[in-house]
């Protein structure tokens, strides 16, 4: 087993002609994602690569080709709106790939999803990719992965590709490595993705990616403070040369108080018991050495 | 985006919330004209995107229309240093002139999208006047918060609820509530990121008015924001975060001296962390983005260059999306338009890696090319001693 | 309250939903006037608050200007009968002229509240131009719905869904879908009850298009609707239930005898129904209110013996926050004032009982006093018999 | 036991000091209703009949007095807010007194309270009453009612009146009386208030009144069918003599199709097993024959 993505994953890509959609399906398909249909309204008919069926809606994916995980690379100003079609479709596992959300549009979106049994991971994230079963939901590059026994869970999208090609490199095989994405608002926390990693057979330990701004890093080292988590974390902060006020790409990278510091992050996992990794590059080693440890 | 404060007055005014008689002035002698319109003594409030204004010297009591040209002509053309401005300042180039007012509670009020609660939440003191990180240190107690319940939006009875909980007599309660409710609904009609005012002040004749005002969008909703584009200010940021800005490219100038190109926010400050790390200080962070273009590569690569303080340059990239021959290109080109000879190390990954080193290596023969973010400072710490 | 078509398509048109080039005339010059400007073949449209306008005779074609005027001076000053009005029909007095289309699709879009959802429901079919009654009728399994969330509002993808559900082809997805957004903004900002575009059209060059319209507004949001008040026909009301409207009673006029006065909707109804199985009719259905003081019952009894109709007087009154002796006084002014002798029946219980049968004693000392609601259908048929 | 209000409430009453709040107030009290305070913004401090102490909030009800059910006074365009603040300051029963509340008010204070553990009752009704423990949270006339062991559930407000008088002069006493109001939109439906009489000991058989409009008398009689309800229930339509498309004062009491006409409702009612009571005056004898069928 791995978390979210896996066999049992009949993905739907929202936005399948456009440009992104095009480039990523055909990646996802060349790993052996299974991807059962695509949407894009007013295109519905025509055939993605020959092959997989487009639609006008994500309901006749679901209803006629079981879809049950969704990814979105539709544009910011329609993306709440493919997030909500998905959800009343049917569809548990929404993934928006999608940047530049407007916040007031996902208040709405995470108001409306509260309390339902759908997952929304994202905006503005790279996915999530269970390489065991070849099933890549995500814009991550497929050949960095290899499968293994280790969760990955981050808010970055190539910081978290460094730090799988860092375990990659050391042997260091992933369970899933899912990116959660780089907005205040998303859909799931670092302390839902460490839950299922918990809760997950296969995966032995944790490679934690945060940043600075928010505080849901030590959200999570409350988490695994409280004795949420069991397996062994291994952490890595970015954002520590980072001057106050200023938005760093994400936007969510912004130092406003002092709880969204890299200081104050590390600390609260230090603290936690994680072991902070002091580089992307040193990952796989730390990890080895973790693993090591826990094996003695 | 931010606004001025007598954009953000004027919108919410437009919402009913009263603001004092005022009127901007861009000469000192627009400045004395309002100031006999509004009438003295009037405060002039130097326009400028920054907080601190008052100990910057950029609000000044005066007592005559004369005074107000007086004052406004030292203000204008001139830059305010604040210690929230950078340390070269922001330029003043409009002045609001505005009627001063007799004061009995002076109080904070902002709404923000907070992504704990993952709503909008309305933030209130009666410690107004102070900054609210001042406030946040010196008297948390004071700060007080009322959670948005989007479906319902923000209610009478929260308002009231904060009215009460700052002190103020009850008869006061429903028109606080009031002002709160009408700079709620500006705050979503207008997708604000933030909203402050600071001080809402209630005057001895028992007016509620809006003293000042920070206002700011969230740039992803600028689709939906028709009237937003001319009240940008341009030249109240950074002139190279500006270019960039109009660009689409997240770009943060720093004080240090390697110019860094990354792709993905998280591995730009990464490796501005490692270059941080290793001794060297980074001029800047820029996230080059996803499907990088070689003309927009170029064009990032050009406001690095255009940096006077950066002496040598980092490339860091990840290629997924983004392909590393595209951003060759892109650099080959900003370095030939720029004619700077300055050293540049690279670390290319993934998609169409040994294509862009080709393409980097004919056009620039002394490229550096590293295979680890540690083997690039320990490069760069080389060049340094150079 | 009801809007006339012209009324409705003016807000639909500010809220960015196409309308046919048109224009209103209230003299037979005027409708030339505009059909010139409008251009002809065109159709002249009584402006009435009913439905079935077609079949009443309410919608010409006209070729020419002349013509147009012809057909206004026909229409205006005179009565549309149509089976959605009483038999006397409803009074023209506004006219719209308004341009022919070459029609490709004739679609119905409506939303209302739905009890059941608790929320708005959007509505549309692929049979415009008939009445969504008809529809559910004839061909229910053409009418789709989608619930609106409130939290989100209503989507475009369920626009689009619905555009798919009436076999549009996919092209047309999408500004269907942008249409019913704009109607469902236009819904929740002027608390609408009911809007219906029936039909929305897609004209051949495909253009959707607001071909007919109604909206009736939630009486109870009056109080932030300030300009309905404007937009109120009051003359395509029965004059006596207009009267009662603007007294802020709750009336309505039936084809019996008996005139019913009685406090609380649900007695009101259930009296009507005893009157009724006894084998008498009620001349209206009449609720008094809570409060009612007896200025306001004078006005309500004042509009039941304003009914020509009106040979008997029921009144039910169950005191509770009403008072017997209230009523009693206000009985007593109106029957005064009317000059009147229709014979009373009266059933009293509660709040002030005794007071309330003393005070109608001696002002009216035929007024016939019942304890239950059975012995006073009894007096009624007896009255009837004399 | 009564259903929900008894023994253990503790009423606020929002809007106390206006002219319906004080009338209602005082004849609450009077019966013996325990109001522990009243409310009303900008007017906290003073004391109601110089024994209630009068808050500018609920919150401070719920805090200091331990208020657990709140009646609402307050006119239309603050009772909506009203009945959010009872919600978010603890109160779990509010009753709301207040007519013409606009509808679309209405649906956002349903969408907010739907999942939480807050019961409204209303708008636009009268209110629960339990004669045997002498508690009041409405304006229903006290001096009819008479404790007992029959529910009495309405949308309509004098006409339960006069179906109390009615019971009441046959000898027949009430557990509780509700009025769920006659709007379209209410908190509290037919099948809720059903339910909690067929659990309540002391609830031995049920009069529902319902009139034209809405179909919420067709949802109880199929709750009913389906075995919802088990005890005997007598049950009254008004309104089967009014025309079609006009509004019978009540907001909710128009018939626009023919689901809404008092044929249809009496149909089902009579189907689902209930005894239909040809007037309002006949209730109290259908029901002692009811009661005495249902004993023997």
């Amino acid at each position: 087993m791995s978390i979210l993505v896996g066999q049992d994953t009949r993905i739907v890509v929202q936005g399948i002609t456009g440009k992104q959609g095009t480039f990523h399906s055909m990646q996802m398909l060349e790993y052996g994602s299974n991807i059962v249909a695509g949407v894009t309204p007013g295109r519905g008919g025509v055939k993605f690569n020959e092959a997989v069926p487009v639609f006008d809606a994500v309901e006749t994916a679901v209803r006629e080709l079981g879809a049950n995980t969704s990814i979105i690379f539709v544009p910011a100003p329609g993306a709440a709106d493919a997030v909500l079609e998905a959800a009343a479709s049917g569809i548990t596992l929404v993934i928006c790939i999608t940047e530049g959300v407007p916040a007031m549009d996902m208040i709405g979106v995470l108001s409306y999803l509260r309390g339902s049994n759908v997952r929304l991971i994202g905006p503005n994230c790279p996915g999530a990719i269970s390489p065991a079963s070849l099933c890549r939901v995500g814009i991550m590059p497929s050949e960095i992965h290899t499968p293994g026994r280790v969760g990955v869970v981050s808010r970055s999208g190539t910081l978290t590709y460094e730090a799988v090609n860092a375990l990659t490199q050391f042997g260091i095989g992933q369970s899933t490595c899912v990116g959660i994405g780089g907005d205040p608002l998303v859909g799931t926390s670092f302390v839902d993705v460490l839950t299922m990693f918990e809760d997950d057979d296969e995966t032995e330990a944790i490679v934690l990616i945060g940043e600075i701004g928010g505080n849901s890093e030590q959200e999570a080292a409350a988490f695994i403070k409280s004795g949420g988590v069991s397996k062994p974390i291994v952490s890595l902060i970015a954002g520590q040369s980072a001057p106050p006020r200023k938005r760093m790409g994400h936007a969510g990278a912004i130092v406003t108080g002092k709880s969204g510091t890299a200081e104050e992050k590390i600390r609260a996992l230090s603290e936690a018991g994680t072991t902070i990794a002091p580089s992307v590059e040193s990952l796989g080693e730390v990890m080895k050495q973790v693993l090591r440890g826990s094996t003695a | 985006m931010k606004l001025h404060e007598y954009q953000a007055k004027s919108i919410l005014a437009s919402y009913g919330m009263p603001v004092p008689r005022s009127g901007v002035a861009t000469t000192p002698q627009e400045a004395r004209d309002v100031a006999r319109h509004v009438g003295t003594p009037a405060f002039v409030k130097a326009q400028v995107h920054a907080g601190g204004r008052g100990k910057g010297g950029g609000i000044k009591l005066i007592e005559s229309a004369e005074q107000a040209e007086d004052v406004a002509a030292s203000m204008l053309g001139s830059r305010l240093i604040s210690p929230q401005t950078s340390l070269t300042g922001a330029p003043i180039s409009i002045v609001l002139v505005e009627e001063s007012l007799d004061i009995e509670y002076e109080l904070y009020l902002g709404i923000v999208i907070d992504a704990i609660a993952q709503a909008p939440v309305v933030i209130a003191s009666k410690a107004g006047g102070m900054e609210i990180e001042e406030i946040a240190l010196e008297h948390p107690g004071l700060i007080l918060r009322e959670v948005v319940q989007p479906t319902v939006g923000f209610r009478a009875y929260q308002g009231r609820r904060l009215a009460h909980a700052m002190g103020l007599p009850s008869n006061l309660a429903n028109p606080v509530a009031d002002q709160m409710m009408r700079l709620y609904k500006a705050f979503v009609d207008k997708d604000c990121s933030l909203v402050e005012i600071n001080p809402l002040v209630i005057t001895k004749s028992g007016q509620v008015m809006v003293l000042d005002a920070k206002m700011t969008i969230d740039d992803d909703a600028a689709f939906r924001q028709p009237d937003m584009p001319s009240l940008r200010d341009w030249t109240q940021e950074d002139i190279l975060e500006a270019k960039a800005g109009q660009a689409g490219l997240a770009y943060v100038k720093l004080d240090g001296d390697v110019g860094c190109l990354v792709n993905g926010a998280g591995l730009a400050m990464a490796t501005m962390d490692a270059i941080k790390a290793s001794g060297c200080f980074p001029a800047n962070f820029l996230d080059v983005g996803g499907g990088a273009e070689p003309i927009r590569v170029a064009e990032a690569m050009g406001i690095i260059l255009a940096d006077p303080q950066v002496k040598r340059v980092l490339i860091n990239v990840f290629g997924g999306i983004a392909r590393c021959d595209d951003i060759a290109e892109g650099i080959v080109r900003s370095y030939l338009d720029s004619g700077k000879e300055l050293p540049l190390v690279v670390r290319f990954l993934g998609t169409n890696k040994d294509e862009g080193i080709r393409i980097l290596k004919e056009a620039k023969p002394d490229t550096i090319f590293v295979d680890y973010i540690s083997e690039a400072t320990k490069v760069l710490q080389d060049i340094t001693i150079q």
